[in-house]
């Protein structure tokens, strides 16, 4: 009887097992190796000393760390809020407000568009659009409307056009998921909002976004992770440049590391990238109250 | 004040309401009676706004408010399936429709204690509508439509799961609050003590249609219809087939096991030239004695139900062992019958109806 | 393409052979095969001429009657990294390639051997100098040169006469440059007058801020290259280095030089020869670009070319200094870990890699100039009008130091380019920018600040 | 056959369920009755193994079950909130106990299609869900509860949202099934005349408590105290209070605005000392009469409602325009009392209740 | 008051605008860019002169045509069946079957564990593990079980490391979807179902799976697209080699277009890319019966 329990207990576990080993072996041995050799001085010659916490005392040192660590917060923060608010306000809007539901669902599929095709692609043409040479489309369209000099946009506003394509092309995951809770709140109580005097405006902050706040936590949080650890994109469009202007800390770890070939630096930088996105992880459970959106188990036994 | 004209709605293939019309005073107390699925739910969303009508129109004073938004109607509303705001306290689910009308926190709050106090759920205004039992539940949304005091009071079986007692303090609650605010109601029952209590008009429907509208007295007293005849009461009138057999001035009724001879004072409807014909009879006006009486009607008793205060009594009539011609009487608590026994009944000429056997309509 | 315990060089075709090999002479049937791992490099004819070599060294070893064959073991190519990694766990490339800059670090990770035979190779005997230079490393001969490049100086010949400047002037500029009569700030003075006067829209533009033309102006600028080689160290000169800033400063207020000249780098072919650009920096490699640009045949762009343009030496920092180029070479590499009895096979793949016909095969197919004068003795060599006229200028370019503090130096010194192209920032604050940058990247014991 | 023991259940501070023990036996049919709140619901979902007691044990054939689960206890249920699967047809709706039973799709879905005749939604088993009216629904659930013929029927309010006539249709079905096949049910409902009509034994909660376990009529007139004197009957008991003033063998009941002189058979609890007590008197056993008789309580007429074959008649006992003293009688239609009569109410020693006002326990 | 319907029916589509340009900026122009670019011969020298199906025809005459959309099509189905048999998997393990929901919700947690650190480091811990020496640590694992030969884990079973790596860190997305989405099917059901005898099984079977179809439609024509656009991680861990055995034809289009700098013909890959997938896209449409999954909507006006 109780063996049988037991069983019944762990077997859900059972079938986690395997993946739990993949994940070791693909993720989590990785992810300590990182650990360890942030702690040596690995570098192209590949031959590992220890070093102890020598090169978490040289990144204090890194006369960039700051202006970097600044970037890296106005990059995750922007983009954070952005690609939050917009794939909810796409949610909302293609999911609630568009009452014609094959529209909502048209517009949406729209969205898949930029996962058609590869992410350089992109790049490349943002690199023309953007060309800081009159040969460039934006420059193009402004001196067409008279101006003289061709801007330099990836240096004159290298940031915001990363933040802007990176939200535009990662709000789409959010969206799908914001939708989907949205698409499961009963059509009762939107019926009852309705009759209760409510408009779009508080059937969105009231009926809407209170189902939201699991899917919102989980958005912000691997958002946030995410763009922590994420440094693909920039590195397509703008290397970095100009100076240190575009770089992330993730992305000067991906330099310490690939560039110059000092991977115990590298390695070192990542550590701390991870350090900070876990604390701001546990902030946010804090912010979102996460405790309480664990519910307890209704069916007991 | 309400008007409905024409409404149809069909779903798909199905027709859920075919050519309503329904004219409904300022501060009446309407009551929607009918059987399940007779169109009862979607009569109030289509008032409600919820549902479009295919075709009809709707008014509201006297103004065509077909696309008249839900929000715009001033409507308090139950739903069949209460529609509680699942995020919200019982006290937020309560308030909202003030919060709606911008009323301040504070002011809403003590509002929607109160109206939870009224219908005895202020101990609960900090829980969440998961937490609380199926009637606590019915009464936070009976409290959330009633909170804005509503213009319109739309109710779907508003008190199904409360118990008879709570029922009868909530009505009487709905009743005061109705008729001290002139608020214009409309509830959906299945139970028809509840609506002859409390409406002052009651519709009918059967299969999407209206059959009879009008008064509780009206109803039950002048049923229109065997449809209606059999639907109020309960339990329901007894409905006997029968041949209607002319002989003279004398009127005899001839169902299977049974003769009954109509009194001459009975009129019946003269545009009526068949001989099939229903005989209605409300259990409460047959009278059951162990003796034979003039023109009463041979039964046996099948089964004898407890009810509290009455007993309800189940007759077969005739002696074929395989009729189907049932009977159900109420007779006092004290009157002692038992299985199998053999007993006669009577009934008040003036009480029962009469009602032509193919149409349905009632011939007297 | 899966071998990984071939290092030894020796492996024998069949298990029976094993106990032949020590008692009984070669057995005529069964052949000692002999596998050489290459590292993958298709770029231009370099795959070819090794499979000619193989082909070669074995009808060699037949006339030689040696009952021998080698046989070739095509490795991809692979990162640095990898590279390591891979010789780490045994699987080392008996021959490699990689830029004339990592011999330091391949050699401090132990992954490449001397080969100072080089210095008797016949092939070799004809390479100039300063090529050798660049060859060796701390005393010994460490790679072989395969093939060459230098950065001309392109100069808009018809910008110049609108300016003002007769056939015989500028006729005769390229001999003031190698008198170093004519320098740097002349050039950028005549850019600035170029786009003052509107004659050109571009006054100096380069194939790519990281490419090795503009650190070609910055050591022209500095006077000297920022490598000691006797004490093996990197020179950080202060003086030198804001000279140079100071150069792209006043190019960049005077217009010569435009904020996008990062960018200019696909476009900047076009816009030459458009006429839209004075002076343009490249490596004779530019030349094909700028062909392909103008779109006819190559006999009507050398027409065009040689009416229209003209070109020279990077001019001198200073009146009297000397001017010069800069490239980038790749070497063959030879492992530390081909042995004695292995490495006259290897030595011989590299020497017949590199016979005069295979180094211009190359040089068609990538543009690059051969190496040594009997590679430029072929005859095809004088066909193509504009690298034989650019070969004379192989005797003057060098390379960038093999250094293992060089990388960096370089990265921080376009940091500072940037910030003064982009950010407008001063000569003294990219300076400070490099400087402190550099200062925390590097081990200082391996640079000479001054 | 089914035992509960000293079952306790809380949801973290709030207690639904206190020591609450309960004896079923196999093939009874329980009801269990009580106000909104009460923990009905609770029980039910513990005799599911739905839900985990906070202590005490549950037996079925004597052994404990506590752990067993739901799947293996062969339970039919009828959920408050019917808990259709959204995602299947009404047929396979029903037929999803079957199929659990890995019962052929032909079989299943044949035995399916007639219980859903049975209970008049043969003509919808194609829909899904959502297209249903609310009693279609709950039938549906009926029907799927039913279908595998269990050995525990488990019903929350399984007829809320039916008609009185189709709720007597499935109530007889229920019995039907239940007699035939010896199902053990247990039934929660809100309506006491539904529970007398159709329970073995019925059990009162009240406020997690069970106060009285027993046959209808044990409950009806023998009430243990005020509680279920006052819950059961509808319209409820009147509870007066009063002192009890003896006067030798006179016993008299003098309450605000009256005297009442109980017969000399009427029997007390002799362990009752006190002098605060609660008469009880069920609507139906007091009579109105226009002239004051011998041991007659005067009153004024405050309300009359018609309920269909009876008045419910509101009087004010006494002349205090203040009191609460009300009492509502049940009297035939025939008596015409108008809005402020002053009227003369007799009731009979037999038929009333008299309960200690300090604790409610009945002491007659 | 027509006005007022109108203005009331075409506000979403207002909020929407602004995005939607946004969209056609960067994602739809470049598609479109992308088009026309595979009908030129652009490279290197980045002139583009109108070639009309050349690079089509080219591409129908490559002669590694047939093999790369072979592999393709390989890791085009095996990773999609994969991830989202996986994904499910996890979501029910973790949302159903772990009745301890604190449990579930640590084990989604650890699941965030890849995307916090740069993909990168994972590719250059796999390769270390998988190095075709003896010296990888996987070989020394097989070698120190006796086995005499190292083995070319890449060559052998490169597509494998790829699928498994990839399914793992691609699992993560659908499984939150389909925990959301199994999350808000009612207690009630689920109470239902256990009362009526399903086991674990049917439950998942009957109750689970029809609610997801939806959120697994998605997921499963995302991951189609994602799958056959996607390249980044293979290049990362093989490069398409050996030979073309890990080849992909998004590879094979990104190689034509940036390492041999023939952007026309790489366009004209992407293009095939895209309306193989879009093809895909419709089939699987047909397969889950979009049409019935866009209900009308109750709420009418
Ligand atoms: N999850 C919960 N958390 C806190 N209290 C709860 C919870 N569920 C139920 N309750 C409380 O437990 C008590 C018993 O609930 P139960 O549902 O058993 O009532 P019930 O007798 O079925 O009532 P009704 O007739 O209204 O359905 C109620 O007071 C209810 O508020
Ligand atoms: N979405 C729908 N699709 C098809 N038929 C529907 C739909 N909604 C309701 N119906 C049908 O329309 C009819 C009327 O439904 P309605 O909900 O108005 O009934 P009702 O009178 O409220 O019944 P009840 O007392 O059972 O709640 C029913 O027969 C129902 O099956
Ligand atoms: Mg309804
Ligand atoms: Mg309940």
């Amino acid at each position: 009887m109780n063996l049988a329990r037991l069983k019944k207990k762990s077997y859900p576990y059972l079938f986690l097992a395997p993946f739990a080993i993949l994940t070791l072996l693909f993720f989590v041995i990785p992810a300590f190796a990182t650990i360890w050799m942030s702690t040596t001085n690995l570098d192209r010659k590949m031959k590992a000393d220890f070093i102890g916490l020598g090169n978490f005392r040289q990144i204090l040192a890194d006369i960039n760390l700051l202006p970097i660590i600044k970037i890296t917060l106005i990059y995750v923060f922007f983009s954070l809020i952005l690609t939050v608010a917009f794939s909810l306000l796409l949610a909302i809007c293609t999911q609630y407000l568009v009452k014609n539901k094959r529209i909502g669902a048209l517009y949406r599929v729209i969205w898949l568009i930029p996962s058609t095709m590869p992410g350089l692609v992109y790049v490349v043409f943002w690199k023309y659009i953007f060309n800081p040479t009159p040969g460039g489309f934006a420059n193009k369209v402004i001196m067409y409307f008279g101006l003289e000099q061709p801007v330099s946009w990836f240096n004159e506003a290298g940031l915001l056009i990363i933040i802007v394509a990176g939200v535009i092309s990662g709000a789409s995951g959010g969206m799908i998921l914001f939708s989907a809770s949205i698409n499961s709140i009963p059509e009762d109580i939107y019926k009852a909002a309705r009759v209760d005097g409510a408009k779009d405006r508080s059937i969105i902050k009231d009926i809407i976004l209170p189902a939201l706040k699991w899917p919102i936590m989980y958005v912000t949080v691997t958002s946030t992770i995410g763009l922590f650890a994420s440094y693909n994109f920039i590195l397509l469009a703008t290397g970095g440049g100009p100076v240190f202007d575009t770089t992330t800390l993730a992305l000067y770890g991906y330099q310490q590391a690939f560039n110059r070939l000092e991977y115990g630096y590298g390695a070192a930088i990542s550590v701390i990238v991870v350090i900070i996105s876990l604390l701001l992880t546990l902030l946010l459970f804090r912010i979102f109250d996460f405790n309480k959106l664990i519910r307890p188990p209704r069916i007991e036994d | 004040m309400i008007k409905l004209e024409g409404i149809s709605k069909k779903f798909g293939d199905s027709t859920a309401l075919e050519n309503v019309s329904l004219d409904i005073k300022r501060g009446e107390f309407v009551a929607l009676l009918g059987p399940s699925g007779c169109g009862k739910s979607t009569t109030l969303m289509i008032l409600a706004g919820l549902l479009q009508p295919t075709s009809g129109k709707v008014y509201f004073d006297g103004k065509i408010v077909n696309h008249v938004e839900p929000k715009d109607r001033d409507i308090g509303m139950v739903f069949q399936s209460y529609a509680l705001y699942p995020h919200m306290t019982v006290l937020d689910n309560i308030a909202f429709p003030l919060k709606q009308r911008k009323v301040k926190k504070k002011e809403r709050h003590q509002k929607a204690q109160e109206i939870a106090a009224m219908l005895q759920i202020d101990q609960l205004t900090d829980r969440m509508p998961s937490q609380l039992s199926g009637g606590q539940q019915q009464r936070v949304a009976m409290a959330r439509a009633l909170a804005k005091d509503p213009l319109f009071l739309l109710l779907d079986e508003p008190m199904s799961n409360l118990d008879a007692r709570l029922k009868v303090d909530v009505r009487d609650e709905i009743r005061r609050l109705q008729l001290k605010l002139g608020i214009t109601t409309i509830i959906v029952t299945h139970d028809q003590e509840e609506a002859m209590a409390v409406a002052d008009k009651i519709a009918i429907l059967q299969n999407g249609k209206i059959q009879q509208y009008g008064t509780p007295d009206e109803l039950f007293m002048k049923p229109v219809n065997l449809f209606v005849a059999h639907f109020m009461g309960n339990p329901p009138m007894n409905i006997l087939k029968c041949d209607l057999l002319r002989n003279g001035n004398e009127r005899i009724l001839r169902g299977d096991g049974f003769d009954y001879k109509l009194l001459s004072t009975k009129k019946l409807n003269t545009e009526f030239k068949g001989t099939k014909v229903a005989l209605g009879a409300r259990p409460h006006h047959l009278q059951i004695s162990k003796v034979q009486l003039e023109n009463s009607i041979p039964a046996k008793v099948v089964l004898v139900e407890q009810l509290g205060r009455e007993k309800l009594i189940k007759v077969m009539l005739g002696d074929n062992e395989n009729t189907t011609n049932f009977i159900r009487i109420l007779s006092p608590s004290d009157l002692n019958v038992s299985y199998n026994e053999r007993v006669y009944l009577t009934l008040d000429s003036e009480a029962i109806h009469i009602f032509d056997e193919e149409t349905g309509k009632v011939i007297t | 393409a899966c071998s990984a315990k071939n290092n030894t060089g020796k492996e024998t075709a069949s298990a029976a052979d094993v106990q032949n090999k020590s008692n009984a002479p070669k057995d005529a049937k069964t052949k000692e095969i002999i596998k050489i791992s290459v590292g993958e490099d298709d770029y231009g004819a370099r795959m070819s001429n090794y499979a000619a070599a193989f082909k070669a060294l074995n009808e060699e070893l037949t006339a030689q009657g040696k009952n021998v064959e080698v046989v070739a073991d095509i490795l991809p190519a692979v990162g640095d990294d990898e590279l390591v990694l891979q010789a780490q766990a045994g699987q080392y490339r008996d021959i490699s390639m990689n830029s004339s800059l990592d011999i330091g670090w391949e050699l401090d990770a132990g992954l490449i051997q001397p080969i100072d035979w080089l210095k008797e190779s016949e092939v070799f005997k004809t390479l100039p100098q300063n090529l050798w230079d660049i060859m060796e490393y701390q005393g010994h001969v460490y790679g072989a040169i395969q093939d060459m490049d230098a950065s001309p100086l392109y100069i808009n010949k018809t910008a110049l006469k609108t300016l003002g400047w007769s056939d015989a002037d500028i006729e005769g500029l390229p001999d003031r440059v190698l008198k170093g009569d004519w320098t740097m700030e002349d050039m950028l003075n005549i850019a600035t007058e170029a786009v003052e006067k509107k004659v050109t829209k571009y006054g100096l533009v380069s194939d790519g801020l990281d490419n090795i033309s503009v650190q070609d102006i910055n050591n022209q600028m500095m006077g000297f290259e920022p490598y000691d080689l006797e004490q093996s160290k990197v020179i950080f000169d202060k003086k030198g280095i804001t000279d140079t800033y100071s150069f792209w400063e006043k190019g960049i207020k005077s217009g010569a030089i435009t904020k996008d000249f990062a960018a200019l780098e696909d476009v900047g072919f076009g816009y030459f020869v458009n006429g839209d650009v004075m002076f343009f920096i490249g490596g004779t490699g530019s030349y094909n670009s700028m062909k392909e640009a103008y779109g006819k045949t190559d006999k009507e762009f050398e027409d065009w070319f040689y009416a229209n343009s003209t070109f020279t030496l990077i001019p001198a920092g200073s009146k009297g200094g000397e001017p010069g180029s800069l490239a980038n070479p790749r070497l063959y590499y030879v492992s530390s870990k081909v042995d004695e009895q292995k490495m006259p096979y290897v030595q011989r793949i590299i020497e017949l890699a590199m016979a005069p016909n295979l180094q211009m095969d190359h040089t068609i197919a990538s543009g690059k100039l051969p190496v040594t004068k009997s590679g430029q003795e072929d005859p095809r060599f004088s066909d193509l009008r504009f690298l034989h006229d650019v070969a004379y200028m192989l005797d003057y370019t060098k390379v960038r130091p093999p250094h293992l503090a060089y990388p960096d130096y370089l990265k921080q010194q376009i940091k500072g380019l940037e910030a003064i192209m982009v950010n407008g920032a001063s000569a003294a604050e990219a300076y400070k920018l490099f400087e402190e940058n550099y200062k925390q990247n590097v081990d200082q014991d391996q640079v000479i600040f001054r």
